[in-house]
């Protein structure tokens, strides 16, 4: 099976997330998954454009998902932005004509680009692609006895009709990717709750009060540490300083840490 | 010369005639022209879903003409022939779904005769988009009225039949 | 209503594509919300108050502005209504005509550190300017 | 050529509005055959019946086409008032104007020619209507029942006491159905068993009455009156005519781990079983999943300790063959599946449970023994809280239902004060969106719960369940009439399931070519005037297969449906429809294709001498019996000499309608 992918790594993780860029391009590579960025990517703009008369906005994750249509490949994102972004767009190009001519009109491909690139998330392509029992089977350094909550936030699931990443409201990807890594997940039911998002640069008390109870909730049912996809979840939960908190990494550092690839190679 | 004596002149035949044949019907008399369709509804599924339908009053054009018929099956291809040699510009075929047979098997008989009998008109001139075979349940009286739009839009953009048509059954 | 507001509520339904019509006011949305204390106009009076056509008030609520787009409203929405669009949609209604931003771009640096990622800076320009 | 009258219908503004009538009447007029045309406000009123059955004697009318609603809605009523003037029914012919003219076009200009049209189209084809004379069928004087809840068990006792023999055929090993799971019944709180078992043992006894328990259809063939069905009787392993139900069996049975479905999976069972103690028949059945002996071949505990011999390991299904007159679904529902709503936590918490998991722990017969605690560590709970509408009124249609599910509101009010009395330290608060009482007493009891027993209701959906260290359930949720949050330390939490019809009844529906709506409910035959028949002849519906009800509702329709079974089951002969099919043996070539195409067998050859042009022949001929015959027509078209015909729909008339409405 060939395991090559068009790889779309997102702004933050050249820069504030390099760890998650770094470890995920390692930890493919020790699996077998050859990753290709994408030429000249631009960032897709960190929310998605909910105004249907807005593609001005939309043009970038265009631009990128036909990319990996030229090249034949499925299109992996592993920052939860991304992916919820490149998603969303995906399904506009593919299911709203009037999104779709006007992105067309405006970007000249040589032929229109009408949603044929499958977006994956990292996490998909180790749960179908790679398989997790290949994980586990590779996995020489395994997680065991670590606790571990696994925290989904709101990009990579909802809205779940254009996602379809998971079950919204009982999500399990990632438990399931953590009990191959060896680890104990732990499940909590504020697991897919939103962190406070973007609105943590007007309003950090705010935020830190919903991460507080994020953390709350996850200490109660027994994780000693978080687990992320998500640059921002991953800032948002990193800052707060309250009682509750737990370490918080991300999942593809979990995964180098299995797989035996020393940590700290990664710059930081 | 009375309203007959004149339709069936011969300058006034050939003149149609040669419209028909050049195709020109479209183009000429567009202003005027309103598509003639037939909508074939089996009783039990697609004609009680016409029903709803109104009772939704759901809207669809009324070029539509439903003829009822017990089963989807009843429909002799001879009676879709007919229909375009009187000047249809587009027959519909509507019954209950595969498998939803009021007379458990009917539709599959249409099924089959329908995709040969389209082959078939549509090698003889009549386009493929002017016939149309859809299953449409009672419940679905939302889904009918968005077919039967459909349908009549798509035939307004074929425009007037010419072929097959006997022009000496225009009126 | 003035007639002015009936076009900006043509602009909102149009930008989010949602039939307001369709709420039951069964409150799901506010229940859902993470930030329904930060809200003066609670998400599940959004499709009413669009309906009416009180489109000033809406644009000059804390609400636009406080919304974490964090699509909680628009999973769990029993009826369709997917209230987080409306506000949202009410928020480009808002930005359009304002032309300007909630924050100002000089308001910004002395709120970020060292840390700050690229992608929550850019959700704030995305959706708090034009 | 026949002399038609056509009566134009203005069914009040119905089709007036947007139909000038008096023109489609004043068109008819000019049309071939038509002697009388006229319009009337009602048609379908007594004036309206007989404007027409005297014009039919007035002009010696041969013909007559009714421009109104669907035929759909009144055919079969002014084919009998044709009848009661002395024309043959079959001379009717409707023009739908309504449905499919006037409800659908929204201005006259266009409604009026559509309506004009129609009704030639209408007068072309009854102007080849000939007589038709219905014919006659046999009627089994016996009922099947499908389902035997409440519903299903109500109706056959109707029946049954009329006179005639019923059968009910019931999925599981025990009639009783959903009521016998319930504890109390509102609004009049009596114990659902206390006047569900008696009704039982009725039916058990009831010499008109058989019992085919762990039991399921497995076709149907026929036609009203005369119904072949095949019943697969599922192997027991328990002979039903020799166990004595000592239950020595159950008692004695080592493997004990197995779901107990009627307790909702709150408790286990053993591997040889009765639902319930009161289960009809008192017999127990095994659980091969579960039974030691199937799964490994050892064991055999509950044969060794049978003093009479009942267990039988070898025991094969059987197929019984029965035939019936009429039959009664009476399928019932579930609740849905909460597994999707994981915002509730019921996938996380036992504490967390349906309605229906509540009613089983309330029941003294449940798996708490009727005492209302927590499933995790058996606490009595402090504060409950009820959520409504869980996955009703949802048009996400991946985890909810569109439809009210009816009951919720009144039995959350009875669980509410059914704890209150028992419980009255226990808080109760209930999460609705809005609270539907319609019904005798029925608000009166809601408004008990709340004033006299102090149940707490908030507007509102909960957003989230929460599970606390402290073991209790955080329920987050808004009160929408104060714009407050509400945030509850609940100990338990129930949730008021939608309501579905019992997913068996999709594979019913097609053995019994019934029409069923996008939610999986039976469509009737009329929503208003035919409530309790099916569209398919001799076909009833009794309870929740139809829609939502209560239990006083489906035993009012229970009774219904019986009273029309009766009414068929009373007559010695049927009338059957005569539009069916026909051959011309000039015609017919004897090549079977109409044979091979007819789903009912209706078609024989017969070698029959014919005279054709003065020769005298002898044919192989097809004929077409009458009694078995539906009229689909598949026959006339797959015939290639054109020799079959359907009467009423025959190829004339079709092509005049074709050509009529194609001219204008």
């Amino acid at each position: 099976m060939d395991l090559t992918y068009s790889y779309f790594p997102g702004c933050t993780l050249k820069t504030k997330a390099k760890d998650l860029d770094i470890y995920t391009r390692e930890t493919a590579a020790a699996l077998g998954v050859t990753l290709v960025e994408i030429d000249n990517w631009q960032c897709c703009g960190g929310v998605y454009p909910l105004g249907s008369d807005e593609v001005g906005n939309k043009l970038a994750s265009v631009r990128a998902l036909n990319d990996a249509k030229e090249h034949g490949r499925d299109l992996v994102t592993v920052c939860s932005g991304c992916f919820h972004v490149l998603k969303c767009v995906n399904d506009d190009m593919k299911n709203v004509p009037d999104i779709r001519d006007r992105a067309n009109r405006y970007s000249q491909f040589d032929e229109p680009y009408q949603g044929e690139t499958k977006v994956l998330h990292y996490l998909e392509l180790l749960r179908d692609a790679v398989g997790f029992d290949t994980i586990r089977k590779k996995a020489e350094h395994p997680l065991t006895g670590h606790r571990i909550g696994a925290y989904y936030g709101c990009l990579l699931l909802r809205p779940s009709g254009i996602l379809e990443f998971d079950d919204p409201e009982d999500p399990s990807v990632i438990e399931d990717f953590l009990e191959a890594v060896g680890a104990t997940p732990v499940k909590y039911q504020m697991r897919n709750e939103c962190c406070g998002g973007y609105r943590s640069l007007e309003e950090p008390e705010f935020t830190n009060r919903l991460v507080g109870k994020i953390f709350a909730d996850a200490k109660t049912s027994g994780c000693e540490e978080l687990v992320t996809a998500c640059p921002l979840c991953f800032y948002n939960l990193q800052k707060y300083n309250g009682p509750d908190k737990l370490p918080v990494r991300y999942i593809s550092e979990v995964l180098a840490q299995a797989l035996g690839i020393e940590a700290g190679k990664g710059v930081r | 010369m009375s309203v007959t004596e004149k339709m069936t002149s011969p300058e006034a035949v050939l003149e149609r005639e040669n419209l028909a044949y050049l195709g020109d019907a479209k183009g000429k008399s567009e202003g005027e022209w309103t598509p003639k369709i037939v909508a074939f509804c089996c009783n039990w599924c697609s004609y009680a879903g016409a029903d709803l339908a109104g009772n939704n009053r759901a809207s669809y054009p009324a070029e539509i003409k439903i003829i009822r018929v017990p089963c989807s099956g009843r429909v002799n291809p001879l009676f879709i022939l007919r229909a375009f040699q009187k000047g249809a510009d587009g027959v519909i075929l509507c019954g209950c779904h595969p498998g939803d047979c009021h007379y458990m098997t009917g539709n599959y008989y249409t099924r089959r005769r329908m995709a040969l009998l389209f082959s078939m008109l549509d090698y003889l001139g009549v386009e493929k988009g002017r016939t149309r075979v859809e299953w449409v349940s009672a419940s679905e009286g939302a889904k009918f009225a968005a077919t039967m739009n459909e349908f009549a839009e798509k035939i307004r953009s074929l425009g007037r039949n010419v072929r097959l048509e006997d022009i000496r059954c225009r009126n | 209503m003035t007639i002015e507001e009936a076009n900006i509520r043509e602009e909102v339904l149009l930008i989010c594509g949602c039939d307001v019509t369709r709420c039951m006011k069964c409150g799901k949305c506010s229940a859902s919300c993470p930030a329904y204390d930060e809200f003066d106009i609670k998400p599940h009076q959004f499709a009413s108050y669009i309906a009416r056509g009180d489109m000033y008030e809406l644009m000059q609520s804390k609400t636009i502005w406080n919304c974490l787009g964090c699509f909680a409203c628009v999973e769990r929405c029993p009826r369709d209504v997917r209230p987080g669009k409306l506000i949202d949609g009410v928020r480009q209604a808002a930005v359009r005509r304002r032309g300007g931003t909630h924050l100002q771009p000089e308001d910004i640096p002395s709120r970020i550190d060292p840390d700050t990622p690229q992608q929550l800076l850019m959700s704030v320009l995305r959706r708090e300017r034009k | 050529m026949q002399r038609i009258g056509v009566f134009v219908c203005h069914c009040g503004s119905n089709i007036a509005a947007t139909v000038d009538v008096a023109a489609v009447a004043e068109a008819a007029k000019s049309q071939p055959g038509v002697v009388f045309a006229t319009d009337y406000t009602y048609m379908c009123s007594e004036n309206g019946q007989n404007l027409i059955a005297d014009s039919i004697k007035e002009y010696g009318l041969t013909a007559v086409v009714v421009c109104s609603c669907s035929p759909r809605m009144h055919e079969a009523t002014f084919r009998k008032v044709a009848d009661k003037a002395g024309l043959n029914p079959y001379m009717v012919e409707i023009a739908n104007i309504r449905e499919q003219c006037s409800w659908v076009h929204k201005d006259t200009e266009i409604g009026t020619p559509k309506a004009i049209s129609l009704m030639k189209t209408a007068v072309a084809k009854v102007n080849l209507n000939t007589p038709l004379q219905e014919g006659e069928s046999k009627v089994t004087k016996r009922a099947l029942i499908i389902g035997g809840g409440i519903a299903g068990i109500q109706t056959a006792l109707d029946i049954a006491d009329a006179g005639y023999k019923v059968d009910i055929v019931e999925k599981t090993p025990s009639i009783g159905g959903r009521m016998s799971q319930l504890d109390k019944t509102f609004p009049t709180l009596d114990c659902s068993s206390c006047i569900l078992t008696p009704k039982m043992t009725e039916v058990a006894q009831h010499e008109n009455i058989t019992l085919y328990t762990y039991s399921e259809v497995e076709s149907v063939s026929g036609y009203v009156g005369d119904f072949t069905v095949e019943i697969r009787r599922k192997a027991r392993y328990v002979h039903e005519d020799i166990c004595t139900g000592c239950g020595l069996c159950m008692t004695k049975c080592p493997s004990k781990k197995a779901k107990n479905e009627f307790n909702r999976g709150l408790n286990t069972r053993t591997a040889i079983y009765t639902p319930f103690a009161q289960a009809i028949p008192n017999v127990p059945v095994i659980d091969t999943e579960a039974c030691i002996h199937f799964r490994t071949g050892k064991c055999g505990i509950c044969a060794k300790n049978c003093a009479v011999q009942a267990i039988d390991y070898e025991q094969k299904d059987e197929i019984i063959t029965e035939k019936y007159g009429a039959i009664v679904v009476a399928t019932g529902f579930d609740l849905i599946d909460l597994k999707p709503f994981g915002e509730y936590a019921y996938n996380l918490s036992p504490d967390v449970v349906s309605s229906l998991e509540l009613e089983r722990i309330l029941n003294a017969a449940g798996p708490t023994s009727g005492h209302l605690q927590r499933m995790s560590d058996h606490r009595q709970p402090k504060e409950m809280v009820f959520i409504q509408c869980v996955g009703s009124r949802c048009e996400d249609d991946r985890r909810g239902k569109p439809y009210c599910s009816k009951i919720c509101c009144m039995y959350t009010a009875k669980q509410a004060m059914l704890i209150k009395d028992h419980y009255p330290d226990v808080n109760i608060h209930v999460f609705y969106i809005d609270v539907r009482t319609p019904g005798k007493a029925f608000d009166e009891f809601y408004r008990r719960a709340v004033e006299d027993y102090g149940v707490d209701y908030i507007k509102g959906q909960v957003g989230k369940v929460t599970p606390q260290a402290d073991g209790t359930l955080l329920v987050h949720g808004v009160d929408m009439l104060d714009q407050k949050v509400v945030e509850i330390n609940a100990d338990m939490v129930v949730l008021a399931a939608a309501v579905e019809p019992n997913p068996d009844i999709r594979k019913l529906a097609t053995m019994l070519t019934l029409s069923i709506d996008n939610n999986n409910f039976l469509n009737e035959a009329h929503p208003k005037l035919r409530p309790v028949e099916a569209a398919t002849a001799g076909v009833f519906m009794s309870g929740v297969v139809q829609g939502p009800r209560d239990i006083p509702e489906t035993v009012a329709q229970a009774g219904a449906a019986a009273i029309k079974v009766v009414g068929l089951l009373a007559k010695d002969k049927l009338k059957t429809n005569p539009c069916v099919a026909q051959s011309d043996e000039l015609y017919c070539n004897g090549c079977s294709v109409c044979q091979n195409v007819c789903p009912y067998g209706a078609i024989s050859y017969t070698e029959k001498e014919v005279r054709d042009h003065g020769v005298r022949d002898t044919r192989r001929i097809a004929q077409v019996n009458p009694a078995l015959c539906k009229g689909c027509g598949a026959c006339s078209v797959a015939c290639p000499s054109g020799a079959m015909n359907l009467k009423g729909f025959s190829n004339r008339q079709i092509m005049a309608e074709v050509d009529t409405v194609l001219c204008q």
